[in-house]
């Protein structure tokens, strides 16, 4: 079951590097990248126990959180390009 | 037939690097040098890992009954690396966006092309004030 | 893969996108050629700091790049020659998890059979980083904070009136402020296992410098600009770095002082292998700290200036 | 009680990979964000606690256990969010979904133009 669980996350992994690689706009690569991230978090606490690597939970639990801060940063970018297109010239706002 | 996985990390650091080497020199932008630079650098750490493998070894950390590590030279070097990896690139951002802010471009060809016109600029005000000391 | 998608690309966006989950997936090779401590750092610098200072100068630069190119020709030239030499070269190289190889012939098979009795630390890489190669690091931790400095240098560290605390980053998000919240001294609490548990498993300075770095650039980044600066400003921040690599050397001249070698933390304490154990809590604790603030500062450093109008 | 513990570890894992690949699918098949943002995020957030929760019946009690409820607890809270904010700041960024958008542009791969 373990096997079958890390295939089908693997799978997932790749339809989502796909996504990542076609994705039209900029929120279908965050997502994506979102997910991959997440799904890397379930590998590495699946596989390492498979494998039984050495504190291969630390990793997991950094990867999720990790993960977490990058997508937010992304966030933050978009709303600063989107302000500064909007607004058209941000900096003299200060 | 053992031969080709065995030799098989070593040919995927070479694409890697030669796809950063090949971003470094061929694209114009500063920022995509630093991320192709940041391939590059990617590839020599799996490099120095590879290298540091042994097979049935475990991680280096001594557990009881377990006779097979992997060296742990690599593994600090590359740690280090890595950190040191990512404050040089801060420096190359933060001169990447000085440049920007001095030229308005991160573009290696407009960047030059400014140049040279601010040299010719240069050239022709002293040509034109009689001066031919140059600095 | 991926490493050619980030070359075709013209978004830098997407290409700053994909290089974080690159990294991603070295962090997971790492993990599978058994280097434990290696795919924690990468995990922690590549896909978290990487992508935030990445994001951060693009909005400080430009997204797009320009899009008439020169011609790829001579790149791909030279790129063939070289790649054909190191191919060439790679196949001569010893093969993976092979026990001969040169890496583990020389001073190898010392660190690990006595890196245990000798240092008293389980986790050898510790031993051999803060230790065996107690120099090495040091050079890295100066090379770091240089690095702090250098990027101080160059963009400065801008504290206008626009950058007050309260104003929120990603619009009125409620659902992100209270999850992120607790989520915090979580975060925290993990960086400070992760810096005093190096000695047993993965983990050290370098990587809890990192974690409690990634701890206030989160907090900065959901409570908007300033909110981390009014917890730690940024004025501290040289100090600490600066601290940091005290700590580091002074118990380097410590030990000197004492009559043994720099950095022999034997000195330390009548028992050798206790006064390697106090050595090496001491000095990742200084590595900690010299990481923590100089990741922080370049953050401040990226994130205050403004755009160039 | 080894046997049962066997057998739900196994279901748990099963179900998860099951909605694990369901998600992959919508994501990589839905027409257009927000449907994506669906499709992945409710699944993974199913998805990843029953990977981890059958996981956690394999394994021995120990510290590796709190760590999995660690790791569990943090993917619940972040998993969530993460996609909510996402979402939000799609919207808010000027993208509209599919149904509503001006232009009816159902030209199958989701480029609904603000």
């Amino acid at each position: 079951m373990l096997t079958v669980a890390i295939v089908a996350i693997m799978v997932t992994m790749f339809l989502a590097l796909i996504r990542t690689f076609l994705g039209p706009t900029e929120y279908d690569r965050m997502l994506a990248a979102n997910s991959f991230g997440t799904k890397t978090v379930l590998l590495i606490a699946l596989g390492g126990h498979a494998l039984s690597w050495h504190s291969f939970l630390d990793v997991a639990l950094l990867y999720a959180l990790v993960n977490f801060v990058g997508t937010i940063a992304v966030m933050r970018f978009f709303e600063y390009s989107n302000a500064s297109e909007e607004r058209d010239d941000p900096g003299a706002a200060a | 037939m053992n031969y080709l996985p065995g030799i098989f990390n070593y040919l995927v650091v070479v694409f890697l690097m030669m796809a950063g080497f090949y971003v470094v020199i061929a694209q114009g932008n500063l920022i995509k040098k630093l991320v192709g630079l940041g391939l590059f650098q990617a590839s020599v750490f799996i490099l120095y890992i590879t290298m540091g493998n042994i097979s049935g070894g475990r991680a280096p950390i001594v557990v009881e009954g377990v006779t097979a590590y992997s060296s742990p030279l690599p593994h600090v070097l590359i740690l280090t690396a890595i950190v040191v990896g990512v404050a040089t690139t801060a420096v190359g951002l933060a001169l990447a966006v000085r440049i920007h802010e001095a030229y308005d471009s991160v573009e290696e060809d407009q960047i030059h092309a400014e140049d040279i016109a601010a040299d010719e600029a240069l050239m022709d005000a002293k040509t034109t004030g009689r001066e031919d000391d140059r600095r | 893969m991926i490493a050619l998608a980030a070359i075709l690309l013209s978004d830098l966006f997407a290409v700053v996108m994909l290089f974080g989950v690159y990294s991603l997936l070295t962090a997971a090779l790492f993990m599978d050629l058994d280097a434990v401590d290696v795919a924690f750092t990468e995990a922690a610098v590549g896909a978290g700091v990487t992508t935030v200072l990445m994001l951060s100068s693009l909005h400080l630069t430009r997204r797009w790049e320009a899009l008439p190119r020169r011609k790829p020709l001579l790149g791909l030239l030279v790129i063939g020659i070289t790649g054909a030499a190191l191919v060439y070269a790679v196949l001569d190289a010893p093969l993976l998890g092979d026990p001969t190889a040169p890496v583990h012939q020389h001073v190898t098979p010392r660190y690990l059979e006595q890196g245990a009795e000798e240092v008293g630390v389980p986790n050898l890489v510790t031993a051999v980083l803060a230790s065996y190669r107690g120099y090495d690091t040091f050079g890295e931790t100066v090379v770091i904070f240089t690095a702090g400095l250098a990027v101080l240098l160059l963009l400065g560290i801008h504290e206008d009136a626009r950058m007050r605390p309260g104003v929120s980053a990603i619009g009125d998000q409620v659902v992100l402020r209270s999850v992120v919240k607790p989520l915090l001294p979580l975060i925290l609490i993990f960086g400070l296992y992760v810096q005093f548990h190096g000695d047993f498993g993965a983990g050290g300075g370098f990587q809890a410098g990192v974690i409690f770095a990634t701890a206030f650039v989160l907090y900065e980044l959901v409570f908007g600009e300033g909110s981390a600066r009014a917890v730690v400003p940024p004025g501290w921040l040289h100090r600490l770095a600066a601290l940091g690599v005290l700590i580091y050397g002074g118990v380097g001249v410590y030990s000197l002082l004492a009559g043994k070698a720099f950095l022999d933390y034997s000195a330390l304490a009548t028992d050798p292998v206790h006064g390697q154990h106090l050595g090496i809590l001491l000095v990742e604790l200084g590595v900690g700290i010299a990481v923590f603030s100089v990741v922080l500062l370049i953050f401040y450093a990226f994130s205050g200036r403004s755009r160039r109008q | 009680m080894m046997v049962i513990l066997e057998w739900l570890s196994g279901l748990c894992l099963l179900l998860g990979g099951v909605l694990c690949i369901t998600g992959g699918v919508g994501l990589l098949r839905m027409p257009d964000f927000f449907s994506r943002v669906h499709a992945s995020g409710v699944t993974e957030t199913l998805a990843a606690p029953l990977l981890l929760s059958g996981l956690l019946l394999q394994m021995e009690l120990s510290l590796d256990s709190v760590k999995v409820i660690m790791i569990l607890i943090l993917v619940l809270a972040t998993n969530p969010t993460a996609t909510h904010a996402m979402a939000k700041a799609t919207l808010h960024g000027g993208q509209r979904p599919l149904e509503f958008a001006n232009d009816k542009d159902i030209g199958g791969d989701g480029l609904s133009k603000p």
